[in-house]
């Protein structure tokens, strides 16, 4: 009964809200009012902005001694949460059974081998621990980090660790507890700190245009 | 003790718990709403708090108070963001969860943003997800003037400069005896409101009173270089204390001063001053404030003297000997979008011209920029600040440091004053004026 | 042939030693002293005529380049700071003097008696604005009556 | 991973049988050959099935038997081992465990009781000093998080049959178990790469010197109410350090031996390394209990600096007296209002004078 509310209704609804929920809220974001600035360009802004988009992924020289952890645990997370995400035979094989046939579209979406996953599951689990480690222990960081922050963390962890439990693949409650999991991440995340993830490209093309219209490569 | 303090800030919540909607609060919080666009939403949603900024602040580098994070100083906003703008938020509101922007907020974020931030927007510079944290800064002090937390010294410049035209007093009988003084010096006039002269050049009141021989140079360089240009007895004054301190009705007012002159005198060009500022606030903030482009150029002496220097209009003779390094001032190069002029223009005076380890768009700031250095309360936070731009020298051991803004020389001798360092410091525009072909 | 002008004046210093320079350079400030009363001046404007023999010179010199220089740096109008013209022109008389205490081994020091005189004649220029008369009471030419004279000697 | 062996070997309890019924058949099919090629037959006849089966059991005679499966022990046919490992793990780790465990908390609790909260003698003062860096503190809570997350992992495990399945059920427990078994043999690498990250970063602080038997003989400070004498590390903590590092070593190569069957190590190999994993781990989970009271509840001022990663000087001079020694001489001593500004905690509206806050800038 559970298992077919997770599997069917809750399932449709968690990933109607996230759909939803991103949508709009980059909609919002790229269709909002802001000013138009009056002052006459050195340059257009479009090159600075697409600049700004790929150029921020490398951290500034002078900066990386001082921020080492973020940048290593950084990298260390989100490559191995996006690996095991799109490249993880289980996760193709639900998409091709629940979402569309990748085969029909021409997609040839190649899983990793087991041993690739198992690699980018650990990367993936050392950098988001050092991450929210980090966020605790620098001041800095403890400071300005909101209730948000931590359940963002803390909840992207717990499905992770729910994925690698049912790694077997032995016992249907726990690929059911992953998949809620998974359920309850996609309906938090267009409200959260998790938007993050779509909502960095307009931000950073906001920032680049800003500069390049003024010549200044950011 | 620390449970003292952690009291002590217990008791300013309480006690302005009474005060919560007073008309102060109101004011802050309507500012607030007002400059609510979709920038600064994408930002707030895109803000991991991963505290990278603070890395690149020399107010938190040098004193290592979290509470100095750049992203931290934007923290009136976010809650009026958070409690306004998102799901959460307004849910939490609801239940009465969220902690609403108080009063105390605005009086303790005051200290913050004019102390504790020169608006160098190096921090807009390395966030990993692209937020100008220095736009929302600008932003939240526009709220702090409103709500009339703005230290003494910044309202009183911006009174004087509504007032008087200049936010150090400067009137026009002392800019007249200067000239004067120069004219006497030189042998050359001075053009006073000359209409149709090509540009018209702006002074900041710091070279006014400080470093005339700024207007000295100026003279003798477009003498040399034969431009037409003008000072305007009505438009003389660059700088823009309604920028400083957050005040855009005041900055607009200013800068309509400046486009009469210009329209009065119809010049094609209007040229910015070494001062950092001024030249943010007359090139690219100006037609916002007035929300109207103008009818004439603005150009940046910096980027002028390049032009007559690669036209061949601008002839120079001999070299500096003397190793020397260059400041870039960070609304003239970060903001402002000139940083190869000064550097072909140094090195076609001088053979060892040096860089900072940090330099052109990743400079550092001299401390005392977005009005620091004329609010006295700042000074020994602003001093502890200067450290960072200390140990960048110290690398270098330079002979002379050039630079192109009055108020970074003044700020900077008074920290190489303050720790014993003895480097002269000169004005970029100088520099060349010395080294014109004499005809 | 007497100075009358910039360009000769400007030459004429660069031909003097550095000590002579200072020697001159402390004329000019003397001749405009009244313009700021504060002591240091008056001890610097001594140390600068002394001939450096002992260490004990040396020590003091630098003790009183020191002393001036802060003096000057402190008398700075600050950005946004209101306008006191008598106040700036005291500065200006400081900034003079400590350009005439340039050490020697600064490289800027073999013309630190025409940077003396530039200050001055902003300070003067400052007095002027307070006064606010028109006559230019003209600070270039003083300085040249006093550069002849010294050269005479 | 322990799990993981044992479902190996419940195979291999039953395969033999079959082998050894076919492998008689084999026998039974070549002997005439075997008679004619031992030519001119002796007159002295036993029976063959002795060696057979002493083949079989004890494998004495290798070559003797062979398997058409041509692997790595394929020709054990019996693993007579694997009742005492059987044993072992079922009966003797099971129980002593056990009682490793209680016997800890017990002892605890009487220190709790006894000695209760060792507090400072004279008190904190609010004055701080730095002791370990960001990232420093990050390393240590996430080995702690690890190590927790493994050894509750590993317990399930351990306890599952014997003391969980009777109250929670079987299948809840084999979902458990499972999940477990997953659980722990990701986990298990990265413990042994922050275990590696500590190492390194702590080694140096922790080379035993002259002065801490003293502490020891002191026993930290327990016994009696004088002061002992320590460094940056006292020796408790050294020790403490080395015990992690060898028996954290030790049950990292045990489990990655476990976690990765097929790397050409034998059964021997497989039932040793599931020994000294499980024993060594049992022990180091034993200690850790201890130090996390002594380091939390157990005495005043600890815990602070594995949070903020500052300590209480008088904390410093009480415990680590030669190290405090040296932040008097240095100078590293903050007041507690700059220490309360470098956590945030400014008091508003006042910019910070001019002392070196920049001391532990990384």
């Amino acid at each position: 009964m559970i298992a077919g509310f997770i599997d069917g209704p809750l399932w449709y609804f968690s990933l109607t809200v996230f759909c939803i929920g991103v949508l709009w809220k980059l909609a919002s974001i790229i269709f909002g009012k802001r000013k138009n600035d009056l002052s006459v360009a050195r340059a257009s802004g479009i090159p600075g902005a697409i600049k700004t988009v790929f150029s921020r992924f490398k951290a500034d020289k002078g900066m990386v001694p001082h921020i080492r952890v973020q940048i290593v645990a950084g990298y260390m997370f989100h490559l191995g949460l996006f690996a095991v995400l799109f490249f993880a035979a289980p996760h193709i094989l639900f998409i091709e059974e629940n979402l569309f046939n990748l085969d029909k579209i021409g997609i040839n979406w190649l899983a990793m081998p087991h041993w690739a996953f198992i690699v980018a599951s650990e990367f993936a689990f050392l950098g988001l621990l050092m991450l929210w480690l980090h966020r605790l222990m620098n001041p800095v960081s403890r400071l300005i980090s909101t209730a948000d922050d931590h359940i963002a963390a803390i909840l992207t962890f717990v499905v992770m660790l729910t994925g690698c439990m049912a790694l077997l693949e032995g016992f249907s409650e726990l690929r059911l507890l992953h998949r809620f999991c998974v359920e309850l991440f996609l309906i938090y995340f267009p409200f959260s700190r998790l938007i993050h993830a779509f909502t960095f490209i307009p931000s950073r093309a906001f920032t680049g245009a800003w500069f390049g219209r003024r010549g200044i490569s950011s | 003790m620390v449970e003292e303090v952690l009291a002590h800030s217990d008791y300013i919540d309480k006690y302005t718990r009474e005060l919560v909607m007073s008309e102060r609060l109101e004011r802050g919080l309507q500012t607030l709403r007002a400059q609510m666009d979709t920038k600064v939403k994408s930002f707030f949603s895109s803000c991991v708090h991963c505290g990278i900024c603070a890395e690149a602040c020399l107010f938190y580098t040098e004193t290592n108070d979290p509470r100095y994070t750049p992203i931290y100083k934007t923290e009136p906003m976010r809650k009026v963001w958070q409690e306004e703008y998102t799901f959460w938020g307004k849910f939490g509101k609801k239940l009465g969860l969220t902690k609403s922007l108080t009063e105390a907020d605005l009086a303790n974020w005051e200290e913050l943003v004019y102390d504790g931030c020169s608006m160098c927007s190096r921090c807009s510079m390395v966030c990993p997800v692209g937020i100008d944290i220095a736009y929302i800064i600008r932003k939240v002090k526009e709220a702090l003037a409103a709500s009339e937390y703005s230290p003494e010294g910044l309202v009183a410049a911006t009174k004087r400069a509504v007032e008087i035209g200049s936010p150090m007093g400067v009137k026009l009988v002392a800019l007249q005896a200067q000239i004067k003084h120069v004219e006497a010096d030189t042998g050359l006039s001075i053009p006073m409101d000359v209409e149709g002269a090509d540009y018209l050049a702006l002074l900041s009141s710091m070279e006014i009173i400080n470093f005339p021989e700024y207007i000295e140079a100026l003279a003798r360089i477009f003498k040399h270089a034969g431009v037409s240009w003008t000072l305007c007895s009505e438009a003389f004054e660059a700088t823009n204390s309604g920028l400083q301190i957050g005040n855009s009705v005041v900055a607009a007012e200013l800068v309509e001063r400046v486009v009469a002159g210009a329209y009065k005198l119809k010049v094609k060009y209007v040229i910015s001053p070494e001062c950092g500022h001024a030249f943010s606030a007359i090139r690219w903030d100006g037609p916002n404030f007035i929300g109207r482009a103008y009818d004439f150029k603005v150009i940046h002496i910096l980027e002028l003297l390049e032009e007559l220097r690669n036209s061949g209009r601008l002839k120079t003779s001999g070299k500096e000997t003397e190793r020397l390094t260059f400041h870039d001032p960070c609304q003239i190069v970060r903001r402002g979008g000139v940083e190869a002029q000064p550097r072909q223009l140094l090195k076609s005076v001088a053979e060892n011209f040096v860089e900072m380890t940090d330099h052109g768009r990743m400079n550092w700031c001299c401390g005392g920029g977005g009005g620091v250095s004329a609010n006295e309360r700042a000074e020994g936070l602003r001093l502890k600040a200067f450290n960072r731009k200390k140990s960048q020298l110290d690398e270098l051991n330079v002979d002379t440091i050039v630079t192109a803004c009055a108020n970074c020389r003044l700020v900077m001798e008074e920290g190489l004053e303050e720790n014993e360092m003895d480097i002269p410091i000169v004005g970029l525009t100088e520099v060349i004026a010395e080294h014109l072909v004499e005809d | 042939m007497l100075i009358n002008n910039d360009q000769d004046f400007k030459k004429a210093i660069s031909e003097l030693n550095i000590t002579d320079q200072r020697k001159l350079a402390a004329k000019f400030v003397e001749s405009v002293l009244y313009l700021n009363p504060d002591p240091l001046i008056k001890n610097a404007l001594e140390i600068a005529g002394k001939k450096i023999v002992s260490d004990s010179d040396k020590k003091e010199f630098e003790a009183a380049y020191k002393n001036i220089k802060s003096l000057a740096v402190n008398t700075y109008t600050a950005c946004g700071g209101d306008a006191d013209w008598p106040a700036q022109a005291a500065h200006f008389i400081a900034t003079a003097t400590k350009a005439c205490l340039t050490p020697a081994e600064r490289l800027d020091s073999n013309k630190l008696a025409w940077k003396c005189a530039m200050q001055l004649r902003m300070a003067k220029n400052c007095e002027m604005i307070e006064s606010d008369n028109d006559v230019i009471d003209n600070e270039a030419q003083n300085q040249y009556i006093i550069i002849n004279d010294f050269i005479r000697k | 991973m322990s799990n993981s062996f044992m479902l190996k070997h419940s195979q291999i309890f039953t395969r033999p049988i079959y082998c050894v019924i076919y492998l008689l058949l084999l026998f039974c099919l070549f002997l005439p050959f075997s008679a004619s090629a031992s030519g001119p037959a002796t007159s002295k006849v036993n029976n063959p099935a002795n060696d057979l089966w002493m083949s079989v059991r004890h494998n004495t005679e290798s070559g003797k038997i062979t398997s058409q499966v041509k692997s790595l022990d394929s020709t054990v046919l019996i693993n007579s081992r694997a009742e005492q490992w059987t044993w072992f793990r079922m009966t003797l780790l099971i129980k002593y465990s056990i009682v490793a465990l209680v016997l800890m908390i017990i002892v605890i609790l009487l220190i709790f009781l006894i000695r209760g909260k060792i507090k400072l003698q004279n008190g904190l003062s609010g004055n701080m000093v730095h002791r370990f860096t960001d990232y420093e503190r990050i390393i240590h809570w996430m080995l702690a998080i690890l190590f927790i997350f493994l050894a509750t992992t590993g317990l399930i495990l351990l306890f599952g049959r014997p003391l969980l399945i009777p109250i929670l059920g079987q299948e809840v427990v084999a979902i458990m178990a499972s999940a477990s078994k997953e659980g722990h043999n990701l986990f298990g690498p990265l413990f042994f790469v922050s275990l590696i990250l500590m190492l390194f970063r702590f080694i140096k602080r922790n080379i035993y010197e002259r002065g801490d038997l003293t502490w020891l003989l002191r026993g930290g400070g327990m016994i009696g109410k004088s002061h002992v004498t320590g460094g940056f590390f006292n020796m408790g903590e050294k020790t403490w350090y080395w015990m992690v590092i060898l028996i954290g070593l030790a049950i990292s190569v045990s489990g990655l031996t476990l976690v990765s069957p097929s790397l050409g190590q034998g059964r021997l190999i497989m039932e040793l390394s599931h020994v000294i994993h499980s024993v060594a781990a049992i022990i180091l989970i034993t200690v850790a209990l201890g130090h996390m009271y002594l380091a939390s509840k157990g005495t005043e001022g600890t815990l602070e600096s594995m949070k903020t990663g500052y300590v209480d000087i008088k904390w410093a001079e009480e415990h680590h007296d030669r190290w405090a020694k040296e932040c008097h001489e240095n100078n590293k001593i903050i007041s507690a209002q700059d220490y309360a500004r470098l956590q945030g905690k400014n008091i508003p509206n006042q910019s910070p004078d001019q002392s070196s806050l920049v001391e532990e800038r990384k």
